[in-house]
């Protein structure tokens, strides 16, 4: 059982990290903030997202658990409270048609 | 080991961007990253009491405090009042730095080898206090007077921070009015995280006393979820005038202090606590101290009342 | 060795906060700077408690609580100076 | 398996650190305050490797306090950056 729990964990965290790169790739190669704000979100959401379910399984317990999936939560929250605004100061006052 | 050296280059390289940024906004942004990246640096130390007082002050609220003063000092043209140093003097300042620099790093690498340590001594008395997470024990009962002192310097920021007041201000609400932006986001974190962040704190409170954590971070963090929904225009700060705002502000301290008188009284040393009764004692004072170092935190950072003109 | 690499670059932060504080003219920057010092110099302390691990705790727990102290206090007076500025600011302004 | 958290801990962290260079070349506001959070984010999360790896459930915490204080700054960030003027360099 615990061979099974240590390859989720394993890929898991594996395609985490693959969309931080890409996140990341595309925050530095994407040419308008527009497109930039798509990629971070991306390594924003799945990146972390898939980290926090791959350690899952290793977390003590409940409380560990909720933890985890309480910080994945936080960053979800705020980055969907930013990137409006963030979006919003690229639009400028304009922005609001 | 490369960890090391990649974070150490990356803060390095952060800081260096920070004090050459064009827009002092820029330089705010960067000292905000700055403060994270630090924390990561502290716990690379192994000292992780230290990382959460980092993230939560350093990161969190410097960062705040000084974008609402860029905030506030956009709007008018700021004439330097003396021109910056000539290029020769900037190298001659850039020198005098490194030689600064040079000399504290080679304190470091003469550090006497077997590295003095108080680590047995905390270790060997920390059962006495009841608690499990040593520097908490530090704070609370080793080097209580320090903590103590500390509150009071609190104490005295928030009094003369409200010195600062424009005549004919005082009495009235801390801190410039909010621009009611109507931002839909900042609304919905406004009403979302604080009741999350509330209860963080009370767990890093609560679990200060045998695991990193503690009360400095924990007011920090209580601090922060006051000033979201005021920076959203969702709460109007209470007068400065008002009776028990002062009376939160202030009791922190005075329990502090009462607690040490009676100390002193019962045992003969000032801030001694009794034995078998520091436990609960110390959980009195970490208690009504994070509640009141919260309050001024915030009040600190919200600033002085400004009178609309 | 991490301690003495962190040391290090603590020490090169003060050499940096120290420049940026003599050098830019800008208050707030001024003041920033004045912060990078700061962690600067906590961050030698830190290096220096790292060293005097033991007795089953990671670092020296003494200048840690120190150094816990030191940044509750530097903030305080950043909050201080920050205040001064904008009321030098608002003078300005009325003259 | 630690070894594995810690090798994807430092990926992490090399790929935020990568990042950075957005925040100290991005020429727009924006771009800096995209990369400061993603820099929290990447933060966060190799914590969490690092207090998986390690066995210290203590990291988890600093990870909680960052990611409420990164969403903190973040948002003040957000609100108090210059308005972008038409295209170019908005103003001091």
């Amino acid at each position: 059982m615990s061979l099974l729990a240590d390859v989720f964990t394993i890929v898991a965290v594996l395609a985490g990290l693959v969309f931080f790169i890409a996140g990341t790739a595309g925050l530095l190669r994407f040419p308008d903030t527009a497109s930039r704000l798509h990629a971070l979100t991306k390594a924003d959401h799945l990146g972390l997202g898939l980290i926090v379910l791959g350690l899952l399984p290793r977390a003590g317990g409940m409380g560990g658990a909720l933890r985890l999936l309480a910080i994945w939560g936080l960053v979800l929250v705020s980055s969907a409270a930013v990137g409006p605004m963030v979006a919003r100061l690229t639009r400028g006052p304009e922005g609001r048609e | 080991m490369i960890a090391d050296l990649l974070l150490a280059a990356a803060i390095l390289a952060v800081a260096v961007a920070s004090i050459l940024a064009r827009r002092t906004f820029t330089a705010v942004a960067l000292f905000i990253a700055y403060g994270l990246l630090l924390s990561l640096a502290w716990v690379r130390l192994s000292a992780i009491d230290v990382a959460l007082t980092e993230a939560a002050i350093g990161a969190g609220l410097s960062g705040v405090l000084l974008l609402g003063a860029v905030r506030r000092l956009a709007s008018r043209a700021e004439a330097p009042a003396n021109p910056p140093p000539g290029a020769a003097m900037t190298v001659l300042i850039g020198i005098a730095c490194a030689c600064v620099a040079a000399a504290l790093g080679a304190v470091i690498l003469l550090l006497p080898e077997p590295a003095p340590s108080l680590a047995p001594q905390v270790a060997a008395n920390l059962p006495t206090t009841g608690l499990g997470n040593p520097v908490t024990g530090v704070l609370m009962s080793f080097r209580a007077l320090d903590t103590l002192l500390e509150s009071a310097v609190v104490l005295l920021a928030v009094i003369c921070v409200w010195s600062l007041t424009p005549d004919g201000g005082w009495g009235g609400a801390p801190g410039a009015a909010q621009p009611i932006l109507g931002d839909g986001p900042l609304l919905l974190l406004a009403r979302i995280l604080p009741p999350l962040g509330i209860v963080v704190a009370v767990h890093i409170l609560w679990v200060g006393k045998d695991a990193p954590g503690g009360k400095f971070q924990a007011a920090a963090i209580l601090a922060a979820m006051w000033l979201l929904p005021w920076m959203a225009g969702l709460v109007a700060p209470p007068r400065i005038a008002a009776r028990w705002l002062r009376l939160t502000v202030a009791v922190g301290p005075v329990v502090f202090i009462a607690i040490g008188l009676a100390g002193a009284v019962t045992e003969g040393a000032f801030l001694a606590y009794p034995p078998g009764w520091a436990m609960p004692l110390i959980l009195v004072i970490e208690i009504v101290l994070t509640a009141s170092i919260a309050v001024a935190l915030a009040l600190l950072v919200i600033g002085p009342p400004v009178p609309e003109p | 060795m991490s301690a003495t690499l962190f040391g290090l670059m603590g020490a090169a932060l003060v050499g940096i906060g120290l420049f940026g504080m003599l050098v830019r003219t800008q208050v707030l920057l001024r003041i920033l700077s004045f912060n990078l010092l700061g962690g600067g110099i906590f961050i030698v302390f830190g290096a220096v408690a790292r060293r005097g691990a033991g007795a089953g705790f990671g670092g020296d727990p003494v200048p840690q609580a120190i150094i816990l102290t030191g940044i509750v206090v530097a903030f305080a007076a950043t909050t201080l100076a920050v205040a001064l500025v904008l009321r030098l600011a608002a003078n300005q302004d009325r003259s | 398996m630690a070894e594995f958290l810690l090798v994807a801990a430092l990926l992490v962290f090399a790929t935020v650190v990568a990042g950075l260079l957005r925040v100290l070349r991005g020429p727009a506001v924006a771009d800096r305050i995209m990369a400061a959070q993603l820099l929290g984010t990447g933060g966060i999360a190799a914590l969490l490797l690092l207090g998986a790896a390690t066995a210290a459930p203590a990291l988890a915490d600093v990870a909680l306090t960052l990611a409420l204080l990164a969403a903190f700054a973040s948002v003040a960030m957000a609100r108090t950056a210059p308005r972008q003027e038409k295209g170019g360099e908005p103003r001091e």
